[in-house]
């Protein structure tokens, strides 16, 4: 029951901020502040109690279940969720004036959306959930969004509306082989990981769903609607969608693709892991040659994002720690620097490289925690993103060794980007002056560095939270392979 | 075997007539012949044993409804100038397109009527306006009470479209 | 006619009594609100019959008609769309409509009664003579305002074609007669199939089609929906698309075997075609009267899709995905058109319909295109609404019979269809443009329509509510 | 009486209901159209007084008055709409109604 608090209580929120906006001006903000935080708390109670389960029959004619599993996995990713959100309502504290009280009820739609689909563990909720969470983040965009919005607004509904009607066709595959099997139709993950597959209707379903999770991740091909969608979006939406909604392809691989499909995706793991390569250099290369900020930042991204592709389909226990680790420090670190060109575009009205430059002498505070972002972008060690680059790289070059190669090139790639940007931004001649960061933008940029450093240095909590999954994982390769883990 | 040739001699009318009403550029003699071929389909009637639908032909649909028609045309008032606009239309080139649609539907049509036979020719038995009526007064009742509000249907219709729009303030 | 029988009939009695109640009143005393507040009374006494008397079992009323069901069940999708048009037209006329107001509901009532009529009838003369009362009375709707140039433009064509289409069907009813001897649409089918009935079944299909508005017989539907007064689109899109389906349905569930690949095969073609043509036109369009007329192409060719599986083996998903899909289709129907209803008058010679005119509206008539917007994602068949529970039966059947082909159209006109319904409503939320006009009062629509966009919502969130129950409604095993 | 095999018959009614067809899809004249409209309808009373009389049912008749009800009601209307769209336009000419367009 409280479970289904966290799907609610953000709605509610939402729906609040929206009616309060009008009354007060600015009041909003603090609601869904609040509002966030009192959902963590639900999250942590949920999670301590031990109440981690719940089912609810819904559509009893297809044997449809309302049923939430909170594990490990889910949590840290609901709470990075819920962190990122608080993030985006901070960081456009002042910046949406027009019709506020939508937006902070957008904003906690989406929120509501985006930990619907990490809890979900039927799989029409689920899809319930991914589509359901594209709509606001559709509007955020539409609405907020800056001069090309209507474009990118469209570019990303259709990308991934489309992509996941193929995952939606899957889906009910799936229930009707189960119908064909046990002579009831089920849409729980649980009961469908008993199916036995042919290895060709396997491969096809795999396929389904791993378009749809590698538009959301996204994976080259299918990345073209991420810089635009990132560059034109509100600050808080980029925040959101940077940090948050790109894992959601991940966790769909990690959670679905992979237990569901096993063999499958070990023989399609060369391609995939391929992809995951040619994203990492893809990403790297146009980062560099970006002069606008946060589509830098975007294109860092789908590079990142490579090593969790290229990570998962090596199967490989390091890799995959590896993987979940850079979910959350990517999660942190690109919302981070999202939020910093939000920062600098709220004061100078510009998110192109060649109007910054030399803003180092007038925000020095910015300029140092901008450097801490970078660094951890780029994978210096120490910092969170560091660790998750390592294992994945050290998991999947025992597997996939000449693509790993390539793979570890990006690192390199993301030095120069990255040392290009802040470059570009704030040393050389003073092109722009610029406020420094007030009180609020310092006490959570801080924060940022402070949870940054901390995974960076503990690493362990990430995954010691994470190891049922890992080892249910493992096993159920094992069991594909015939060998034990 | 004279009703034989009687029939088809009718039927060869009325497809004549029919040619003639899509083809005559002046409405009044379209209507004229399509008089004529409803009549020579009530022949049809006649001939094929329903003397009572052969009388409602000549008498509803003949009678009643052309006049319809020709009270309609009355309004219409149509001149000399819609009779030579409508005759430039009349260029063979329109009619080739659709004659040729039409007729690749007719050939298949014919073709499986004359070549797979399934009815055999039997001799016509007369069924009286009695048997009509009995039937149509008895378990048909109720077709004939919604026949009715399809007239009424037509006819509110009719008369709201063909009235002048009402005087706004006359309407109180 | 036994007195059970006559009893059965009450819908349709019912209907009738409104009708001459109707015509005394305006013959005594001209009253638009009497005249309203009598069709809606009676639509609703209707629909309350239905409710508590609906069918278990199928009951033979006379030879013409039978009470049973599925067609109850697509009697009151009818009714649900009949009264909101009632309601609607209220507001739509305004206090001070040069046109008179009685001669509209009476038509109504007509074509509901046509409509109930078709989808009870089980011989011939019954789907005649219900086919042609329902789109005869909405003819004269379509062109109820005689000022409309337009709207009697699209009259014309309808009443043309809908003309052609009634030869067809008769001529294709004829054959069959003629092949069997029987005029009961079970028993006509039942008989030997020869080539000349098969004919025959081709001609009434095609007849049907044309009011489903299905390829290749679609082409009318544009220019009449652009024409007609935006209330009486709402009426052929919904009642007559409903109760024409329910009859293809029930002749679709007893063709004879032998005969079922041929069909199954044209119905499949037009319903590809069907998908895909209709959204792919609906593309361009600027009006949203004209969209939704290729949208209602394009979703009646998805809901041919069950039709075409109707042949198939599982016949209560079908009717339970048919029934939902069109269920879906008309809620968004009548939502969309109810908004631009609202910002209309049946008096100018245009209804504002057009994109570009309805820039922004969401921030002038934050309800208004907030339903709007959430029936064009129902079309969509975006999740929480009802449009996506539809599609999701729909896709089950395709998937479960393995219809690749037809589910390929489906996915391919779904991803099309996302784009123009996107453009609408982004559309809404765009910047202001101009001052968009809003009819005032009217509660009692205003009530209706909120509850109807209720549904859409609720449907979709728990769509148990009526899913779980179809089963049982409709009858089957 | 006479035996005429009813294949003649149906061809007769084919036939009628193709020239109907073919004067409804030539002729732009929306009068002419409307008639053409009748002989389809003809033809289809036609097939259904020689199937009476094939099975020696009244019913085939039955069915005619139907149709010819249908008839008359459709014709009601649509000369009403003709005469209102006389006043509008100056001619019947089914091309004038163009303004519909996509």
């Amino acid at each position: 029951m409280a479970l289904s608090f966290l799907i609610w209580l953000p709605l509610i929120v939402g729906g609040l901020a929206w009616i309060m906006e009008r009354q007060v001006k600015g009041s909003g903000n603090w609601v869904n502040l609040f509002g966030l935080f009192a959902v963590l708390i639900v999250v942590f109670y949920c999670w301590s109690n031990g109440m981690s389960e719940l089912s609810w029959n819904w559509f009893t004619r297809f044997n449809i279940h309302f049923a939430l599993l909170l594990d490990g996995l889910a949590l840290i990713l609901i709470v990075l969720t819920l962190l990122l959100a608080m993030l985006a309502v901070l960081v456009s504290w002042q910046d949406i004036q027009q019709n506020a009280g939508f937006f902070h009820f957008n904003l906690m739609f989406s929120v509501a959306g985006i930990v619907g689909v990490f809890l979900a563990d039927d799989l029409f909720l689920f899809f319930l959930f991914w589509e359901v969470m594209l709509l606001p983040m559709t509007a955020l965009i539409l609405v907020w969004g800056h001069e090309n919005r209507r474009y990118a607004a469209i570019k990303f509904f259709i990308f991934t509306q489309v992509s996941s009607l193929l995952m939606l066709v899957a889906i009910i595959a799936l229930a009707i082989l189960h119908q064909q099997q046990t002579g009831e139709l089920s849409f729980r993950l649980a009961e469908l990981q008993q199916l036995t597959l042919s290895p060709s209707t396997a491969y096809w379903l795999m396929l389904g769903f791993f378009i749809a999770f590698a538009v959301k991740l996204p994976s080259v091909p299918l990345h073209t609607w991420l810089p635009d969608a990132h560059t034109q979006a509100p600050t808080a939406g980029s925040v959101l969608l940077a940090g948050v909604l790109l894992k959601t392809g991940a966790y769909g691989l990690i959670r679905i693709v992979l237990p569901l499909f096993p063999a499958a995706t070990i023989e399609f793991a060369p391609v995939a892991v391929t992809l995951g390569a040619i994203s990492i250099l893809y990403g790297a290369l146009m980062a560099f040659s970006q002069t606008d900020f946060k589509r830098l930042v975007a294109y860092s991204s789908i590079s990142h994002m490579g090593f969790v592709l290229l990570a998962l389909f090596s199967w490989h226990e390091l890799a995959i720690q590896g993987a979940i680790l850079t979910l959350v420090a990517h999660g942190i670190s690109s919302a981070a620097l999202f939020s910093m060109a939000g920062m600098i575009q709220h004061r100078i009205h510009s998110r192109e490289l060649g109007n910054m430059g030399g803003m180092w002498s007038s925000a020095p505070k910015m300029a140092t925690v901008t450097l801490v972002f970078v660094m951890a972008g780029i994978g210096m060690p120490g910092m969170a993103n560091f660790n998750g680059e390592l294992y994945s790289l050290l998991g999947s070059y025992q597997v996939f060794p000449v693509q790993t190669s390539f793979a570890a090139l990006g690192i390199i790639g993301s030095a120069i980007y990255g040392l290009h940007l802040f470059q570009n931004a704030f040393q050389g001649p003073a092109n722009a002056e610029v406020a420094d960061l007030n009180q609020r933008e310092l006490t959570f940029t801080v924060l940022l560095v402070v949870g940054l450093v901390y995974f960076g240095l503990q690493p362990h909590i990430l995954l010691d939270l994470t190891n049922a999954n890992l080892m249910e994982l493992l096993s159920v390769a094992a069991k594909v392979k015939g060998v034990s883990p | 075997m004279i009703a034989e040739s009687l029939f088809y001699l009718s039927g060869a009318i009325a497809l004549i007539a029919s040619i003639m009403v899509i083809t005559n550029k002046n409405a009044v003699h379209a209507l004229l012949y399509l008089v004529v071929s409803l009549l020579a389909l009530a022949m049809c009637f006649y001939l094929l044993g329903a003397p009572f639908a052969a009388a409602l032909q000549i008498i509803v649909y003949a009678g009643a409804i052309m006049v319809l028609f020709v009270f309609a045309l009355m309004l219409f008032n149509i001149n000399s100038d819609d009779i030579k606009r409508e005759s430039k239309w009349l260029q063979w080139q329109g009619w080739v397109g659709p004659a040729l649609l039409v007729l690749v539907l007719l050939f298949e049509i014919t073709y499986l009527l004359q070549f797979h036979p399934v009815w055999s020719a039997e001799p016509v038995q007369l069924i009286d306006a009695r048997s009509v009526g009995t039937l149509l007064f008895g378990p048909y009742l109720l077709a004939v009470e919604i026949a009715s509000f399809l007239l009424l249907a037509g006819l509110v219709g009719g008369y709201h479209l063909a009235k002048k729009m009402p005087d706004k303030d006359k309407q109180t | 006619m036994t007195l059970r029988e006559l009893y059965l009939l009450s819908p349709v009695i019912i209907l009738g009594l409104g009708t001459i109640i109707l015509m005394l009143q305006a013959a005594w005393k001209r009253q638009p609100w009497l005249a309203q507040s009598i069709t809606v009374l009676t639509l609703m006494a209707t629909t309350a019959f239905l409710i508590f008397e609906f069918p278990q079992s199928t009951t033979p009323i006379t030879l013409l008609f039978e009470y049973e069901p599925i067609g109850s069940f697509f009697a009151l999708l009818v009714l649900m769309a009949s009264l909101s048009v009632a309601l609607l037209q209220g507001a739509y006329m305004g206090p001070n409509s040069a046109e008179v107001a009685e001669e509209f509901y009476l038509l109504l009532l007509l074509s509901s009664m046509g409509a109930l009529l078709l989808v009870m009838a089980q011989h011939v003369a019954g789907v005649i003579l219900g086919v042609e009362l329902m789109s005869l009375s909405m003819l004269a709707m379509l062109a109820y305002n005689r000022e409309r140039k337009l709207a009697l433009e699209g009259a014309i064509k309808y009443l043309l074609l809908s003309g052609t289409s009634t030869s067809m069907l008769l001529f294709g009813f004829a054959l069959l007669y003629a092949a069997s001897g029987e005029l009961n649409l079970t028993l006509m089918l039942a008989a030997d199939m020869t080539p000349m009935s098969e004919a025959g079944f081709v001609l009434v299909l095609i007849g049907l089609a044309f009011k489903l508005s299905l390829f290749p017989l679609h082409f009318w539907t544009p220019d009449v929906y652009q024409g007609a007064p935006v209330n009486s689109t709402l009426l052929l899109t919904s009642v007559s698309k409903a109760a024409v389906f329910a009859v293809l349905l029930k002749l679709l569930l007893v063709i004879p075997e032998a005969f079922e690949a041929d069909i199954t095969r044209m119905l499949s073609w037009m319903a590809i075609a069907s998908m895909l043509l209709g959204n792919w036109l609906a593309l361009r369009q600027k009006s949203i009267k004209r969209l939704m007329a290729y949208s209602a192409i394009a979703h009646m060719g998805y809901v041919l899709v069950a039709g075409v599986i109707a042949l198939g083996i599982d016949h209560s998903l079908v009717l339970e995905g048919a029934s939902y899909y069109l269920l879906a289709y008309l809620i968004a129907s009548i939502i969309i058109f109810a908004v631009i209803t609202y910002m209309s008058q049946l008096d100018a010679q245009e209804d504002l319909d057009e994109l570009p005119k309805l820039q922004g509206m969401f921030w002038q008539h934050p309800w208004l295109a907030t339903i709007m917007a959430l029936a064009f994602l129902s079309l969509a068949g975006m999740p929480i609404t009802v449009g996506f529970i539809g599609k999701f039966y729909l896709l089950t059947l395709a998937v479960k019979l393995s219809a690749w082909w037809l589910l390929s159209a489906m996915l391919v006109g779904s991803a099309v269809g996302l784009y123009y319904y996107l453009r609408v409503v982004f559309a809404l939320f765009s910047p202001q443009q101009g001052a968009i006009p809003q009819v005032a009062g009217y509660s009692v629509s205003k009530v209706w329509t909120g509850l109807i966009a209720l549904s859409l919502i609720l449907l979709g969130v728990l769509p148990g509510i009526i899913g779980d129950q179809l089963k049982t409604i409709l009858s089957i095993g | 009486m006479m035996s005429v095999p009813m294949e003649h018959g149906m061809t007769l009614v084919a036939l009628l209901w193709a020239v109907g067809l073919i004067g409804l899809l030539a002729r732009r004249n929306t009068l002419f159209m409307l008639m053409s409209m009748e002989i389809m309808l003809n033809a289809a009373a036609l097939a259904f007084i020689l199937a009476g009389s094939h099975w020696q049912q009244a019913d085939g008749q039955v069915i005619y008055i139907v149709i010819i009800t249908v008839a008359a009601a459709e014709v009601g209307i649509g000369l009403a709409l003709l005469i209102r769209l006389r006043q509008h336009i100056q001619d019947l000419n089914i091309d004038n109604l163009d303004r519909l367009k996509g």
